[in-house]
């Protein structure tokens, strides 16, 4: 039996890879990832503690995550989209019209 | 054990109005008229016929005091004992008191809005007229039925909003505007002292709910205040009273109910003769206990009303205008019944509210009739000479004078007859209201027997040509015939005590009133006898104004100018109403004007409010300017402060796992 | 000999793997000899019949030149997702098969029970949807990484097309499931074992249930039918429009590769439709008929015959040679599993014989709508997909759910 | 070490390759794809940890539609090679230096919690996976009716939202 601890270190340094790509990317898709990245990690925390907990909350909390991750998909890519029109370019360091 | 299911369902009564006017006023403005009146009046009507089944199953409960609490609107409960420190729910009461007033306000309620589909008919703002009775029938009806001050509160203020909207309902003419926010403002003063009066009350006893406030002051005997002493109950009872002025139109506050007349006429009769006017009344006798407990409180009613009886029928003599006389004649009349509050006979003053109600509406509404043939006319002046035009107006017109006046068999005979009675019997300078409840009597007569001659008989002073005179509809001559009905049969209930039988009215009332009302300090043979002289009395003095008045406007139409002339100041300043109004604009307005001009505007205002808000908004200003340099506008600079915040919640939540001296505690 | 005793279920797994991957990879080259007969004769052609007879051969033929041509790689391509797509269709298509159960109850092989699939996992079901969604990608790459425009089209059209159906494909199944109250594809045709008066077919899910799943049946089919990009919503690969779609760049036997995925996953979906519709390995008589258990046998000898009969008269030597000893090799299978020794066999290929044979049905009709329809255009696939499969499955979901409860409640 | 250890390892190696490359690949495709590859390994895990259901959700939402959905928009966008622009200074080194450092703390306080999670690990009494999944399906519809059905209104409304944003309006 694998320790629980193993999966939860993983989901550790997996939300920290997402962290990192989050900050590191500069490609507005790419970022979107690594978020999706850091919401996998964290599913993955939630199964391990329900698989050593015995109960399944966890489970259930997952596929919510999982439904809003597909909301956000949606809605996200749908601006990524429009933004993309409107500035012909996916680069976030480009779109700075918020500054002073 | 039989179920009473319209006690179990009171709140339905007052919700019924409610609903009807919401309907109306949301939906009707686009609405045909018969759609708007059948709402309204299907509402009301309803009502009533719940009103009426709940007064069937209070009798056949054969309870003394019903009460339902339907909901807990506002409560301090309290944690260390449980209970409530403080609880004003949503409670609903029935008791003999409630009976008489749930079917005054109903029954002429509903009367009044059947006059008013024929009234209003030709009038703008149909829905709205309709939306507003009906607004003000549910206030009145939460006053009535409400189990404590608080919530009867609510209704006193309801029905206040609602005259306001109906006084102002022709808002397009100043006068009326105006008039509508003097009887608001006025009110308002007499509220304030009535809320004092509740804070007073509850914090003596702790609590504003009828029956558990009575009970305690029943039970605890609490000491009778003596003339002049000024403990709890009296300033209680005096600060109420102030609001039952406010609301009543006694003095001092009485200006606004004149002014009131401004409103389209059946809002007259509903509202500023039959039902919300005698609110006041209402409340002084339904904290009749309290009042009980102190002479000084009941002293100052009786005088204040005594007082606003005379005074008001006096202006009333030489007012011209039909609705402003039959106005004076109301506040008049509500001087008699805090007369008999004060003197202790609540059922009395009870009594005269009842058939005042019949009568005084009756009166406003064949007014309505009268101006409504001569199409708007309302100065008597220009009128006269329609008895033979409008012959059923002219007959409830006049059958309400008689009644009014005082004629047996009539309602007003009795009532005002138990009151004087009870006025004569109080020990102690019971005598001295008496003698001006009296000439009051004679006044009343004068005036409404000068009113019917000047409108009814005489000559024709207005031209014929402009004006052509015509009966109107039945469904206005309907409510009239039967408020005539009323205003005959209404006073038999207290008939038998003139042979020395029970008072059923007083009977009927005595659960509520019984402890409170004084008894006759001599024997049943001697009351007997005085009761006789006095009903004799009574009669002979209307009769009398009957006479005078019968001389003056009919014999020698020209008599009354010469009299005019020769008592110059007297009727100059009773024709201005003894300047009332020019001395409260003087004394108070003026100055209050003043202040607000020139220290709550220029300074309060401008200075300091202003200030304040155009300082938030410039330190608002500053500190933007500020904070936006963080806003780089990069996102990724975003994500690392994102990050940052990541950093530090963690930290905080997780500090017990982070500390270093947490190594040797894990596990 | 105790290494195979050891390991014997790993062993015959493999076993059994290795002879699927035979059987399905020989079914898909006969699959596109069966397709071009069929649509020939539809068009009234004659199909191929040159190589060997009635080109039998052909897909021999084929299989060589897809393996012998020269395999161009197009320059500018992305080399890995280039070589990735093609694999990823075939790995996963193959996949899919391995959950199909094929026969009811294990065969005894030297003391060995195997079963007839090679994974029964208790969410058979979900593992074939993870599968096929897991498609996608296969075409998808393919056509962005082609680095070529009607690639890329074909690549845009199957995501957005394959996204689209997936919804109704699931949700056209939540009916079996309900009423099987299984995801294991083995459960669900044990719970369409149980027809009224004892007649087969009234127990499948499309006759039976609370609420017969015809409904669902269109969904799913139709569903699956876009999943494998098939006629009439082969648009990925519109020919007409986009010369060939997602695999215009490919070659040779990486275009091989997506040919068999595609057949492949045909009989998958083939499969799936028996099974979850058609009560998969189930007769369709009732079970009182002990004569049908000679079916397999009175089919497979009037077929022999007539094949022998058909090779005597056919014009090549070859033919006259090859057709009649298929067709005495049939006969002889068909007689021998009449002989009383060998009976016991059609015991155990009954299961089969009825899911090969449903399945059979399910490729025809395929064909069929090649032969037939004409493909939808981009809009009226996508209205269609969300406009009326995904609300109609839904109320299909409803319905059921509605009936089972009517029958739950006593 | 067991089989379920070592398929624990490769899986979690495949993991986190994949989420290297999803940082260090330039090209958006290839990120996805390496997203893929790290979803399907955590559905591995999943599967290992006898939460069949979530695996194969995970796929079919994830892998299936929501990565499908980003290789579509990268490939309808065609997006190109990520630019490497520096203009945040935040965002340079002491980004990445801080998210190494959130890295730290979360990997902290997973050592220093590990006795806690540790004590119970494994012997989760999750009973055969087909009773599991009909357990899930019993929580989801019962206890966890009320937000099922909001994410459902959830759902709703991001297909609304993404209508109206990708809706070209001429």
């Amino acid at each position: 039996m694998v320790p629980t601890t193993y999966y939860v270190a993983l989901s550790a340094v997996l939300f920290g890879l997402g962290v990192l790509a989050f900050v590191f990317k500069r490609n507005i898709i790419s970022i979107f990832m690594s978020i999706e990245l850091m919401l996998n990690a964290v599913n993955l925390a939630f199964v391990a503690f329900s698989q050593s907990s015995g109960k399944l909350d966890g489970q259930v909390f997952v596929l919510f995550v999982i439904i809003v991750a597909a909301a956000e998909a949606a809605v996200g890519l749908g601006i990524i989209i429009l933004i993309a029109r409107h500035r012909q370019s996916l680069n976030v360091e480009r779109m700075d019209l918020l500054k002073l | 054990m039989p179920t009473y299911p319209m006690l179990d369902y009171l709140w339905i009564i007052p919700l019924l109005p409610l609903l009807g006017s919401a309907v109306n006023g949301l939906l009707g403005a686009k609405w045909p008229n018969n759609i708007v009146n059948s709402v309204a009046l299907g509402a009301t009507g309803l009502s009533f016929a719940c009103a009426l089944e709940a007064v069937r199953e209070f009798f056949a409960s054969g309870q003394v005091l019903v009460r339902k609490e339907f909901f807990d609107w506002i409560g301090v409960p309290d944690v260390v004992h449980g209970g409530w420190l403080f609880r004003a729910g949503f409670d609903l009461q029935m008791d003999q008191l409630t009976v008489v007033m749930l079917m005054v306000v109903t029954g002429v309620g509903f009367l009044i809005h059947i006059y008013s589909t024929g009234y209003m008919a030709h009038e703008g703002g149909y829905y709205r007229f309709f939306s507003y009775l009906n607004l003000f029938m549910f206030f009145m009806l939460i006053l009535i039925l409400a189990a404590n001050y608080v919530l009867l509160f609510v209704g006193w203020e309801g029905v206040g909003l609602a005259s306001y909207l109906l006084i102002g309902f022709y808002f397009l003419r100043k006068s009326a505007a105006d008039a509508g926010k003097k009887a608001f403002i006025v009110n308002r003063i007499g509220d304030f002292g009535f809320m004092l009066g509740m804070f007073l009350l509850f914090r003596t006893f702790h609590s504003l709910d009828f029956n558990t406030l009575f009970t305690s002051v029943a039970q605890h005997n609490w000491p009778i205040e003596p003339w002049g002493q000024f403990g709890t109950f009296t300033i209680a009872c005096l600060l109420l009273f102030m609001g039952a002025c406010g609301k009543s139109a006694q003095l001092p506050l009485y200006v606004w109910l004149p002014d009131a007349m401004e409103g389209p006429t059946p809002v007259s009769a509903l509202i500023h003769a039959a039902t919300m006017v005698t609110a006041g009344v209402y409340v002084v006798a339904r904290s009749n206990i309290l009042f009980a407990h102190s002479e000084t409180a009941l002293v100052v009613v009786a005088v204040i009303g005594c007082a606003t009886a005379f005074f008001a029928a006096t202006i009333g003599l030489v007012q011209t205008d039909i609705k402003k006389v039959l106005a004076y004649s109301t506040v008049s009349q509500l001087g008699y019944m805090f007369l008999a509050c004060g003197v202790g006979a609540f059922s009395a003053g009870i009594f005269h509210l009842m058939t005042h109600a019949f009568f005084k509406a009756l009166l406003f509404l064949a007014a309505g009739s009268v101006i409504h043939a001569m199409g708007g006319e309302q100065d008597m002046l220009k009128m006269g000479g329609l008895s033979k035009k409008i012959k059923w107006t002219f007959a409830t017109m006049l059958i309400a004078t008689l009644a009014i006046a005082g004629i047996p068999p009539l309602a007003g005979f009795f009532s005002k007859d138990s009151i004087l009675l009870n006025a004569f019997n109080k020990p102690g300078g019971g005598h001295i209201l008496y003698g001006f409840g009296l000439f009051t009597a004679l006044l009343t007569s004068l005036y409404m027997f000068r009113l019917i001659f000047l409108t009814f008989f005489g000559k024709e002073r207005y031209d014929e040509h402009h004006v052509h005179v015509h009966e109107s509809p039945w469904s206005m001559l309907g409510p009239l015939v039967i408020l005539a009905l009323l205003s005959i049969v209404g006073g038999w209930l207290a008939a038998p005590t003139l042979w020395g039988g029970t008072d059923y009215f007083t009977a009927f009332l005595s659960p509520v009133f019984g402890h409170a009302e004084v008894p006759p300090g001599f024997d049943e043979a001697a009351a007997q006898q005085i009761e006789w002289v006095l009903a004799g009395v009574a009669v002979f003095s209307a009769l009398l104004g009957l006479a005078v008045a019968y001389w003056l406007y009919l014999k020698q139409p020209n008599k009354p100018a010469g009299i005019a002339k020769s008592l110059g100041p007297v009727y100059t300043t009773l024709w201005n109403k003894y300047y009332v109004d020019e001395i409260y604009a003087a004394v108070l307005v003026g100055p209050l004007m003043w202040l607000s001009r020139n220290v709550f505007w220029r300074v309060v205002d401008v200075e300091i409010i202003d200030g304040a808000v155009n300082g938030i908004a410039h330190g608002a200003r500053e500190v933007g300017d500020v904070s936006r340099r963080t806003q780089s506008g990069n996102t990724r600079s975003y994500a690392v402060w994102v990050v940052i915040g990541a950093i530090v919640i963690i930290a905080v939540i997780f500090w017990p796992y982070l500390k270093p001296a947490t190594v040797g505690m894990v596990r | 000999m105790d290494f195979l005793s050891a390991h014997a279920e790993i062993i015959i797994t493999l076993i059994k793997i290795a002879l699927l991957m035979f059987i399905v990879l020989t079914v898909n080259a006969y699959l596109t000899w069966f397709e071009r007969k069929v649509v020939a004769h539809m068009q009234s052609r004659w199909g191929p019949h040159r190589v060997g007879p009635h080109g039998l051969l052909q897909p021999l033929a084929d299989g060589a030149k897809f393996l012998l041509k020269e395999d161009a790689t197009p320059a500018g391509v992305d080399k890995f997702v280039y070589f990735l797509a093609p694999l990823l269709a075939l790995g996963l298509a193959l996949t899919s098969i391995a959950v199909i159960p094929f026969g009811p109850d294990p065969i005894r092989v030297f003391g060995h029970n195997v079963y007839l699939y090679i994974a029964n996992p208790s969410i058979g079901l979900l593992v074939l949807f993870a599968i096929t969604a897991l498609g996608v990608y296969g075409v998808a790459l393919a056509g962005w990484s082609s680095n070529s425009k009607y690639p890329l089209l074909g690549g845009l059209r199957s995501s957005a097309q394959m996204i689209s159906y997936e919804l109704a494909l699931t949700l056209s199944v939540v009916g079996v499931l309900l009423m099987a109250n299984s995801f294991n594809l083995t459960e669900i045709i044990n719970a369409q074992s149980h027809p009224a008066w004892g007649i087969g077919f009234l127990g499948w899910n499309i006759f039976s249930g609370p609420f017969p799943q015809i409904l669902g049946f269109f969904c799913f089919f139709v569903a699956a039918v876009a999943e494998t990009n098939r006629v009439p919503f082969d648009l990925p690969e519109a020919e007409s429009e986009l010369v060939a779609g997602f695999h215009t760049e490919y070659s040779s036997f990486k275009f091989a590769m997506f040919f068999i995925a595609e057949y492949t996953s045909m009989i998958t979906v083939s499969c799936l439709c028996s099974i979850l519709f058609f009560g998969g390995w189930l007769s369709p008589f009732p079970q009182s008929w002990t004569f049908t258990y000679y079916l397999p046998s009175l089919l497979l000898i009037p077929a022999g015959l007539w094949i022998i009969w058909d090779g005597i008269r056919y014009e090549t030597i070859f033919g006259k040679i090859i057709l009649p000893g298929l067709g005495t090799v049939f006969t002889l299978i068909g007689v021998a599993l009449l002989l009383p020794p060998l009976q016991f066999i059609n015991v155990f290929i009954q299961g089969p014989f009825w899911l090969l044979g449903k399945i059979l049905v399910f490729l025809f009709v395929y064909v069929w709508m090649r032969g037939t329809l004409p493909r939808f255009r981009y809009d009226q696939l996508m209205a269609f997909g969300w406009k009326l499969l995904l609300p109609v499955s839904i109320v299909n979901v409803i319905l059921t759910a509605f009936f089972i409860l009517l029958r739950s409640k006593p | 070490m067991n089989a379920p250890l070592v398929v624990f390892f490769v899986l979690a190696v495949l993991a986190v390759a994949g989420a290297l490359s999803l940082i260090f690949q330039k090209h958006p495709i290839h990120s996805a794809l390496s997203l893929i590859v790290v979803m399907v390994a955590l559905a591995g895990l999943y599967l290992l940890m006898g939460a069949e259901f979530v695996a194969a959700v995970q796929i079919i939402v994830y892998g299936g539609a929501i990565m499908v959905l980003f290789v579509f928009v990268i490939m309808l966008l065609n997006a190109g090679l990520e630019e490497h622009t520096n203009i945040s200074k935040l965002a340079g080194f002491p980004g990445i230096l801080l998210a190494l450092a959130l890295t730290g703390f979360i990997g902290a306080t997973v050592a220093r919690s590990a006795g806690l999670t540790q004590v119970t690990s494994g012997n989760g009494n999750i009973s055969g996976a087909l009773s599991a999944t009909r357990e899930l399906s019993t929580m989801i519809f019962k206890n966890f009716a009320y937000p099922f059905e909001l994410t459902s209104f959830l759902i709703l409304i991001a297909i609304l939202g993404a209508i109206v944003l990708a809706h070209r309006e001429n």
